[in-house]
Order: structure tokens, then C-alpha cells, then sequence
């Protein structure tokens, strides 16, 4: 057992020593199926039954940072689009917001509509990716392939925007480079027309399906205090009772202006969490729809000095992306790079709730609630 | 030979090579699935002796039942089985030479008590006469075996249960 | 035509193969294995005498129905001892435990 | 010796194993001695099912890829062979015979070698009671349906070997869940089907079906098993998903926590007899469902001018038992890609304390049934 135990964990990481003798050491990653990307996690069995989980990360970690700090601020943009590359809009967005905040620039009014349209549709296709994904984990597999449906329409709307499908670099600090294609309404009113017809599908797949609901009700539990004591945000948060939106109880650029919801749980289980992201794509949905019926014209990128150079300060700008409070913080000094320039990652800071989330579950839950934390690896590790 | 011959001859052959395997193997698990095959090879043997009932009820039982069973416990308890481990304990030679005593008298016994018989008389067909024997002549017995098999039940799972913390 | 004896000599072979096992060996699942070979080899001579035997009328066969359910029973039993024995004992090596008491 | 003793001692014959009594009678008579004729007969009747299996199962993998892809608003295969890809299965099979041959170092070889081989080996000689048709099958064993109930329950000893012997977590975790679920859902199964042979009082799979041959008013099939023994047929069918592993009671290989389940470590051709042997007990559960509950081969018969009766009987029996054995089958995979997986725990709890006392309760009143009719009626 010991034997078996000292090759199974990396050095340096123990487990408590059980009194059983059935315990079985079990590495679930980096190559599984169901750990979206490399993760690593270390179970501690007994029988199927989970004792322990130490998450082990760092397989995807490319000095994303560091990288920065040797960049300047515009060729920074298309970096942060690798992070969580589901949601590549808000990792432009959280750091343009930054950098603008640090120079003191307000981007026009076009602007901010045209990021609230783009970034709640991306939600819509991250929250889908994640409803496809969660499928596969628990066994569903069809409702994979519809949801990629409707985020391949997503996909083809930003590609009519940006000409890119997946890392957009789209957002300029000041302000967006291009404005939409004439097309764009047309399509994206079209898009959303189809999807409020889709989501009953979904539901019939699965929100409704039993079996389904007997795998996520009641697993998983996080309680309030355990998720605000790991600090976690977005639907991990939600889920567990606390209704913390950062559109609603921080806003930024002109989310005041919109009517939405902010959907929450109350047990704090796979469900909750589920139900959270369920509802939100049906509110993101709102939004745009509000947002392309106010959207002013005008300018779209306000004026801002060729090479950018931010006076000596420091800043932290958050936004409410699809997985939580996704933050950049930068200490300028002056010159064309930044100092220090560091990102808070949502899946990374949720991710640390996991044990507690998986003690005394099931294999077949450890999967479950992984997938209900939403994590993309190419955050976590940066 | 006859087919029969020549099959009944295979098949104690083949059943008591994998009877030696299940007691001289040193993997508990090659152990239990010889100990499979074996079972497999008595119910060819019933087939031969006409019991198709039993052959099929031996299979059920003792192949998908009770040695799934002891594959189930031997996963729980023992990991891979490391190799050169001693599966035998100190008393190999005295419990051999008891073995061998016990098959020399029972040979005896049978050369001496049953010469020769070889033909078979007539048999009712097999499933019916023994649903109608059970239920009959032998219910009793029966009722019993359902009781001790109930108190197996609830005994088996009193002792495996986990203690309560 | 294979004769009677030729039956029961192999279940009586089973038998002793059996019993030697369940004296020597020292893995208490291997135990129960051979136990459960001793059953089959009694099993076997059962339905031989009742397929054999004029007037028997299948009480053979009843027989052998009886010893499966109560095969059953041990096994399950049995392992349910083991588990036991491994729970508190950590092996399952019959001759390591000989404690009466833990 | 008689001819009749042999056949009787040796294969437990029925009253009518017909076609291939035929057969193994026209070897004979083509001048081969009695024992050689007899192999040859079984021999055939061998290659023939083990063709059917290979055709059937590449069709079924196939068809399966081909309705999953419409479930999911795609198209699947369209490339091989021309017509919507029906040549898909056949290179895939052609590419697993060809892949290299992987053993894990750590792994029991003998062990290894041999679990798929016991798994396929069951899923064949579960054909053996198979009524195609009128005279149709292998044999018409007097325990056809005990037969049928043993030897399924061998699969899960290849499951196990193929677990242990690969000497992987994963693996071993798949076995022991696939034990436990072997156990767990033999016993609502057996009991499920104890309705059905309490009703029509014979194991035998012939006489099973003539029970069901006459029909109400001239067409309605009204003596299906299934109208009376409903409850009956559900527990089957649910308890048969699970003998076979398929979603949502796929949980030893459960593909998404335990990556592919006992068969983790198997590549190639013995990857390709699992996969063989899991579509193979598909139709088996099918055929069996078919045969106790759904009338098995019986159907309109229509004559067909250019055939004789009893060879038009036979055709339109395999007609009719393979249409309802394929609709089944469909079932099987509509269930698969529409619903999720249910976790160890839930597993246990549906078949122990939800099919189990259904399934007892519906002995209890088919039994209740009987007697009353005896009481009412006379018998």
C-alpha cells in the first residue's frame, strides 16, 4: 500500500493515512476523458467511494504572465484571448478595461453596446459548450451535438464581426476596431429567435429527464460559507445561494441599463449550478436583445495616442465572465509594457473548492461536479 | 469409444487438470478462474449423466453466482497478486498423503461396491420430475433450505457491513 | 458406455483434490475454492448414483439442488468472514491469524 | 447403442431440432459415417451462426452509428462504400484485424489472451437456442430458456478476467462494477421471466412460442405474452440493458469516469471481440424478448408461389422474428443516445429494491392468476 501510495502522488503532496485497508489511489488525469484538458486529479478511493481529491495543475502553464510583462499593451490583446479560450471576448474585455481605467480613456457609447452584444453572446456559447460537455460527462451525449449546433451560429456571427471563430483579438483599448457588418442585426435577431426555441429542447433532454436528475440533485453540496471562503465566483457561487453578479452589484460600462435577472440556488449542488447556467444563457439572450434594440450609432473607438503608454499606477479590472470574476490587475511604470501584469482566473479559484466539493462522493460524481465548476485548463494554468 | 466415452474422458480430464490448478496455483485469481472452467467441465460431465437441469442450474450458480462472488472478495482484498509469494502452508506432506489415503479408499470402496454398472435405466424428463419432488416428497427439506438460506443472507450481511463510526 | 465407477472415482479424485487443497493452502478465498470443489465432487456422485441407480427416481438430483443452496450460503458466508477477517486483520492468510481475540 | 439414446445423452434434444437434424442427415447420406456426419452438421451450423453474428453485428454498428447521427442532427458515416457509408463497419473491421496486437507489460498474458475469448465464446453459444424460424434454430433444448439465463451470466467472468488481467485502476474498478451489476440484475431477470414460464408451462423456447400462435378476431395478436405478463416484459427489457452494459447501465465501461472500463488496455482484434460480442448479446436479449413476449417467429404468413409451403413458412418466420428482434435492437439504441448514465449507487437501488419487488409481485399475481382460472374454469 505504501509502495503503491509513493508512486501514485507527486513529492511532496500527502494524504492523510486511512485506517481501511480497501483504499485505492487513483489518478484521474492528465489524459482522461473527462477532465477537460490535462488536469490531474488524485482520488483517494474507497471502494468507489471518494476520500480524498487533490486537484494537480500546471500541465498548460506557458508564462502567460510573464509573457506580458515583456509585451506592449496593444500586442497583449491577442495573448489573453488564450486564456479561456471558450470565452475569448471577456479576457479582451477584462483587460482593455484595465488599461483604458489606467489611461483614463472612455470608450464611446457604440462601443460598450457592441461589447455587451458580443460578450453576452459568447456566455450563450460558453454556457453552451459547458451544457455539451457536462452532457458527455454524465452519459448524455446527444445534447452535445445541439448545442454545438447553436454555438456554431454563435461562432458565425463573430466570424462576421471579427473574421474569427475562437481567439477574436477584437476589442482595442479606447474602443472596437470595426463596427458590425450590415448583416449583423438581421443574423443575430434571427439567431435568437431560434434559440429561445431550442432551450425547451435542452430541457427535454435534459433538465427534465429523470435519470439525469437523480445524477446531479443533491451532489457536489458547497455550502455558502465553504464558497465564499474559497472565494469563488460566477455560477459556482450563484449556485450556492449568494446572488453576486459582478453586472449587477459592480457595474461596468452600461450594464445599469438592462433589465435582467440573476438567477441563484439554494442547496449549492451539481443542480444549482446546472439550473444557474441553464437560466443565464436565457437572460444573456435578454440583454442582447435590449442591447440591439438601444444600440446608438456613432463612433466607436474613442481618441487614444498611437504608441500607448499609461501614466505610472496600478489598477484591477474585473468582469463578470461566463465563469466568474475574471480579473487583470497591471502596475505601470511608464513605459510602453507593463510591470506587472497578472490575471485572477475565475476556473482557477473555483477549482480550489473541489475537495470540498467531493468528499464522500462517487467516482461517477467526481465527474459530475467537475463538469459543474466549468473549467478551461488554458485559464487555470495561464 | 463412443462419442460419450470419448467425450466423458475429456472432460474429467480437462476438469480435474484445472482442480489441480485451482489448489497448486500461485495467483488466487488464475486460481478462480480455473476454478470456473472446472465447474464448466462438471456441467458438460452432468450433460453426459442426462441432469441438463442441474447442468444448467451448476452454471448459473456456481459459475455466475458464487464464483463471481469470490472474484468480487479477492479484488477487494488483494491487490495484483505479487509473484513468489508461499500459497501453501507447513502441513503440504501430511495433507497430501491424507488426500492420497482418502481417494485410495474411495477407489476401493467403489471397485468393491459398484461392479460395473453401466446401464442406465430409464429417466423421467429431468426439470418437471425434480420441481415435482421438491414441491412433494422432499418440501420440507426444501422450506428448510430456504430458511438456512435466508439466514446466510442476513448473517453474510451482518458480518460484511461496516461498523457504524 | 462409461461405467458407474468411472463416475464416482472421478468425483472421489475431485474430492481428494479438494481436501488437500482446503488443508494447504494458506489464502482463505483459496480455501472456500477448494471447499467448493469438495461440494462439486459430492455433487457429481449424486447425480451419477441417481442416473445410474435402478429405483432412484432423481432423489439424486434433489440432493444436488440442496447442496448448491447450501453452497451458496457458505460462499456467501464465507466471504463475508474474509472481509471481516481482512477488515481487522489486514490479510487474508489464514495461518498469520491466530488470534482468538483481537 | 441406439442413435436416439446418443443424441438425447449427448445434446439434450427437444422433440424437433429439425433443420439441422435435416442437415446432419443428409451429410450421412452422402456417405459419411455416422460420428463425422454429426460434426460436420455442427460444424456448419457453427460457421453459420458465427457468419451472422460478424454480418448482423457490422450492420447493427453501423445502423447504431447511423441513428445516433440523426438523434443528433448529423449524418455519421457517408463516405465508405458509396450509400450513406455502408461500408463503414467493414473497413473498421478490416483496421482492427490489421492494428498491432498490444499486451500491457504488467498484464497476466495467459488471463488477458483468454477473456475475450470467454466473452465472445458466450455470446455464441447463447445462439444455440435461438428460434429463427419454424425449425429454425440449433437445438430445441427441453431447458431452453435456463440455458439461455446460465449462460449469460458467463459473460461477466470474461468481464472480470479482462479486468484483473489488465492490471490497470480503471479496469479493475470497470470488473468489480461490472460484477456487482451482474449479480444485481440476474435476479430481477430470471424472476421476470419466471412469469412467462409459469403461464405456458414448458423452458422450451417452441413450445413458448405455439403458446402465443393463435390470434383474436382473425389479426390481433392477443396472445402475446406481452399483454398479460407487461410488467414482466419491462423488467426484462430494463434488466437486459443492464446484462448487456448498454447506457443508460453502462457503467463498467463508462467511458467519460472510468475511461473505457475493463476494456481500457485491449486494442485490435480483441478489442474488436468485446466489441463484437456486446452488439451479439444485444440481439440475443432482443431474440430472447421477442420469443417470450412478442410472439417470437409468428406473423402473417403470406405463400409465395415459386416456394414450397414449409420452406415460405420458414422465410416468413425469420422475416418476422428478425423485424421485431431489429425493432428492439432500435429501442436498445434510441434509449442509448437520449438518456444519461446512472451512477453505481443508483444502479444498485433500481434493481434491488425497485425491479426486484416488481418483478416478484408479478409471480405473485401471475401465480394468483393461474390458480383462480383452475378454480373458475376447470382446468
Amino acid at each position: 500500500m505504501d509502495a503503491q501510495a509513493a508512486t501514485a502522488l507527486p513529492q511532496g503532496i500527502e494524504f492523510e493515512r486511512g485506517e481501511t485497508a480497501e483504499e485505492m489511489y487513483v489518478n484521474m488525469g492528465p489524459q482522461h476523458p473527462s477532465t477537460h484538458g490535462v488536469l490531474r486529479l488524485l482520488l483517494k478511493l474507497d471502494g468507489e467511494l471518494i476520500k480524498d481529491c487533490i486537484p494537480y495543475i500546471g500541465y498548460l502553464h506557458r508564462c502567460h504572465e510573464k509573457i506580458g510583462e515583456n509585451r506592449n499593451y496593444i500586442q497583449i490583446i491577442p495573448y489573453t484571448d488564450r486564456l479561456d479560450y471558450l470565452a475569448s471576448m471577456y479576457n479582451n474585455w477584462s483587460y482593455v478595461k484595465a488599461v483604458e481605467a489606467l489611461m483614463g480613456v472612455k470608450p464611446p457609447e457604440r462601443a460598450e453596446y457592441m461589447r455587451v452584444i458580443l460578450g453576452e453572446l459568447q456566455r450563450i456559447a460558453s454556457h453552451l459548450i459547458w451544457m455539451g460537455t457536462f452532457g458527455l460527462d454524465i452519459g448524455n451525449f446527444t445534447i452535445f451535438m445541439y448545442c454545438f449546433r447553436e454555438r456554431e451560429m454563435i461562432l458565425d456571427l463573430f466570424e462576421s464581426v471579427s473574421g474569427q471563430r475562437l481567439n477574436y483579438a477584437f476589442f482595442r483599448i479606447g474602443g472596437m476596431p470595426m463596427d458590425f457588418p450590415e448583416t449583423f442585426y438581421n443574423d443575430a435577431d434571427g439567431f435568437l429567435e431560434w434559440f429561445k426555441g431550442r432551450l425547451p429542447e435542452y430541457d427535454r433532454v435534459m433538465t427534465d429527464n429523470i435519470i439525469f436528475q437523480r445524477r446531479v440533485q443533491g451532489v457536489g453540496i458547497l455550502s455558502e460559507e465553504d464558497a465564499v471562503g474559497y472565494a469563488c465566483s460566477g455560477p459556482v457561487l450563484r449556485g450556492s445561494g449568494i446572488r453576486w453578479d459582478l453586472r449587477k452589484n459592480d457595474p461596468y460600462g452600461i450594464y445599469d441599463r438592462f433589465e435582467f435577472d440573476v438567477p441563484a440556488g439554494d442547496r449549492g449542488d451539481v443542480w444549482d449550478r446546472y439550473m444557474v447556467r441553464r437560466l443565464e444563457m436565457e437572460e444573456s439572450a435578454r440583454i442582447v436583445e435590449q442591447a440591439l434594440a438601444q444600440i446608438p450609432p456613432g463612433e466607436i473607438m474613442a481618441k487614444v495616442p498611437k504608441t500607448i503608454k499609461p501614466p505610472a499606477g496600478q489598477v484591477y479590472s474585473r468582469v463578470e465572465s461566463p465563469r466568474g470574476e475574471l480579473g487583470h490587475f497591471i502596475i505601470s511604470d511608464g513605459t510602453p509594457n507593463p510591470y506587472r501584469y497578472r490575471v485572477r482566473s475565475p476556473a482557477y479559484v473555483n477549482l480550489s473548492a473541489l475537495p470540498a466539493m467531493l468528499k464522500g462522493c462517487l467516482v461517477a460524481d467526481a465527474v459530475a461536479v467537475l463538469g459543474s465548476i466549468d473549467i478551461v485548463l488554458g485559464e487555470i494554468d495561464r | 469409444m463412443t462419442a460419450a466415452q470419448v467425450l466423458f474422458y475429456l472432460l474429467a480430464a480437462f476438469t480435474v487438470a484445472l482442480a489441480l490448478m485451482v489448489v497448486l496455483a500461485q495467483n488466487i485469481v488464475r486460481a478462480a478462474v480455473a476454478l470456473i472452467f472446472s465447474f464448466c467441465g462438471l456441467a458438460g460431465l452432468y450433460l453426459l449423466l442426462d441432469a441438463e437441469f442441474l447442468a444448467a442450474v451448476q452454471v448459473l450458480i456456481y459459475v455466475g453466482g458464487i464464483t463471481i462472488l469470490l472474484l468480487f472478495a479477492i479484488l477487494l482484498t488483494s491487490r495484483i497478486a505479487g509473484k513468489g509469494v508461499r500459497v501453501l502452508n507447513e502441513q503440504k506432506l501430511l495433507s497430501g498423503l491424507v488426500a492420497v489415503v482418502l481417494v485410495v479408499l474411495l477407489g476401493a470402496a467403489v471397485r468393491r461396491g459398484f461392479p460395473a454398472l453401466a446401464a442406465r435405466p430409464p429417466q423421467p424428463e429431468n426439470t418437471p420430475a425434480i420441481g415435482e419432488l421438491l414441491m412433494t416428497t422432499y418440501a420440507l427439506p426444501f422450506e428448510a433450505v430456504s430458511i438456512l438460506l435466508l439466514v446466510g443472507m442476513v448473517g453474510a450481511i451482518y458480518l460484511a457491513r461496516k461498523e457504524p463510526r | 458406455m462409461v461405467p458407474l465407477s468411472h463416475y464416482l472415482l472421478l468425483g472421489a479424485l475431485l474430492f481428494g483434490i479438494g481436501l488437500f487443497g482446503a488443508l494447504t493452502r494458506r489464502h482463505a478465498i483459496s480455501i472456500l475454492m477448494a471447499l467448493e470443489l469438495m461440494f462439486n465432487a459430492v455433487n457429481l456422485s449424486f447425480i451419477a448414483l441417481s442416473r445410474y441407480l435402478p429405483g432412484s427416481h432423481m432423489q439424486g438430483h434433489v440432493f444436488a439442488v440442496f447442496v448448491i443452496a447450501v453452497a451458496a450460503a457458505e460462499a456467501a458466508i464465507g466471504l463475508a468472514i474474509v472481509l471481516g477477517l481482512y477488515r481487522n486483520f489486514k490479510t487474508v492468510n489464514v495461518d498469520e491469524i491466530n488470534l482468538m481475540k483481537w | 447403442m441406439r442413435r436416439g439414446a446418443t443424441r438425447h445423452s449427448l445434446l439434450v434434444a427437444g422433440k424437433s431440432g429439425r433443420t439441422v437434424d435435416e442437415l446432419i442427415q443428409l451429410l450421412a447420406g452422402m456417405g459419411l459415417p455416422g460420428l463425422l456426419a454429426q460434426a460436420a452438421g455442427m460444424l456448419a451450423v457453427c460457421a453459420i451462426i458465427i457468419g451472422y453474428i460478424a454480418v448482423a453485428s457490422m450492420f447493427m454498428i453501423w445502423w447504431e452509428r447511423k441513428i445516433s447521427a440523426h438523434i443528433q442532427v448529423r449524418l455519421g458515416p457517408m463516405r465508405v462504400g458509396g450509400w450513406h457509408g455502408w461500408a463503414q463497419s467493414i473497413a473498421d473491421g478490416v483496421k482492427l484485424l490489421l492494428k498491432e496486437d498490444i499486451v500491457p507489460t504488467a498484464a497476466d498474458k495467459l488471463v488477458f489472451a483468454l477473456a475475450p475469448i470467454v466473452v465472445f465464446a458466450t455470446a455464441l453459444a447463447t445462439y444455440v437456442i435461438i428460434p429463427f424460424g419454424p425449425g429454425l434454430w440449433t437445438k430445441n433444448l427441453n431447458i431452453g430458456v435456463l440455458y439461455y439465463i446460465s449462460i449469460s451470466s458467463l459473460t461477466v467472468v470474461g468481464i472480470i478476467m479482462a479486468g484483473w488481467s489488465s492490471n490497470n485502476k480503471y479496469s479493475v474498478l470497470g470488473a468489480m462494477r461490472s460484477a456487482a451489476q451482474a449479480i444485481s440484475y440476474e435476479v430481477p431477470l430470471v424472476v421476470s421471466v419466471l412469469g412467462v414460464i409459469m403461464v405456458v408451462g414448458s423452458l422450451n423456447m417452441e413450445a413458448i412460442v405455439e403458446y402465443q400462435s393463435s390470434r383474436m378476431w382473425g389479426f390481433f395478436p392477443g396472445h402475446w405474452l406481452v399483454w398479460g405478463q407487461l410488467v414482466g416484459f419491462l423488467v426484462y427489457f430494463t434488466a437486459a440493458l443492464a446484462e448487456c452494459n448498454r447506457l443508460p447501465f453502462d457503467i463498467p465501461e463508462a467511458e467519460s469516469e472510468l475511461v473505457a472500463g475493463f476494456h481500457v488496455e485491449y486494442s485490435g482484434i480483441r478489442f474488436a471481440m468485446f466489441f463484437l460480442a456486446e452488439y451479439a448479446n444485444m440481439f440475443v436479449v432482443s431474440a430472447i424478448a421477442v420469443t417470450m413476449f412478442l410472439g417470437g417467429w409468428k406473423g402473417p404468413v403470406l405463400t409465395l408461389g415459386f416456394l414450397s409451403p414449409g420452406l415460405a413458412a420458414k422465410l416468413w418466420g425469420l422475416f418476422w422474428f428478425l423485424t421485431k428482434a431489429y425493432f428492439l435492437i432500435f429501442v436498445m439504441m434510441w434509449l442509448r443516445w437520449t438518456l444519461a448514465r446512472l451512477r453505481v449507487d443508483q444502479l444498485m437501488h433500481l434493481g434491488w429494491k425497485v425491479l426486484l419487488p416488481i418483478a416478484f409481485l408479478n409471480l405473485g399475481f401471475t401465480g394468483l392468476f393461474l390458480i383462480l382460472k383452475d378454480v373458475w374454469w376447470g382446468s
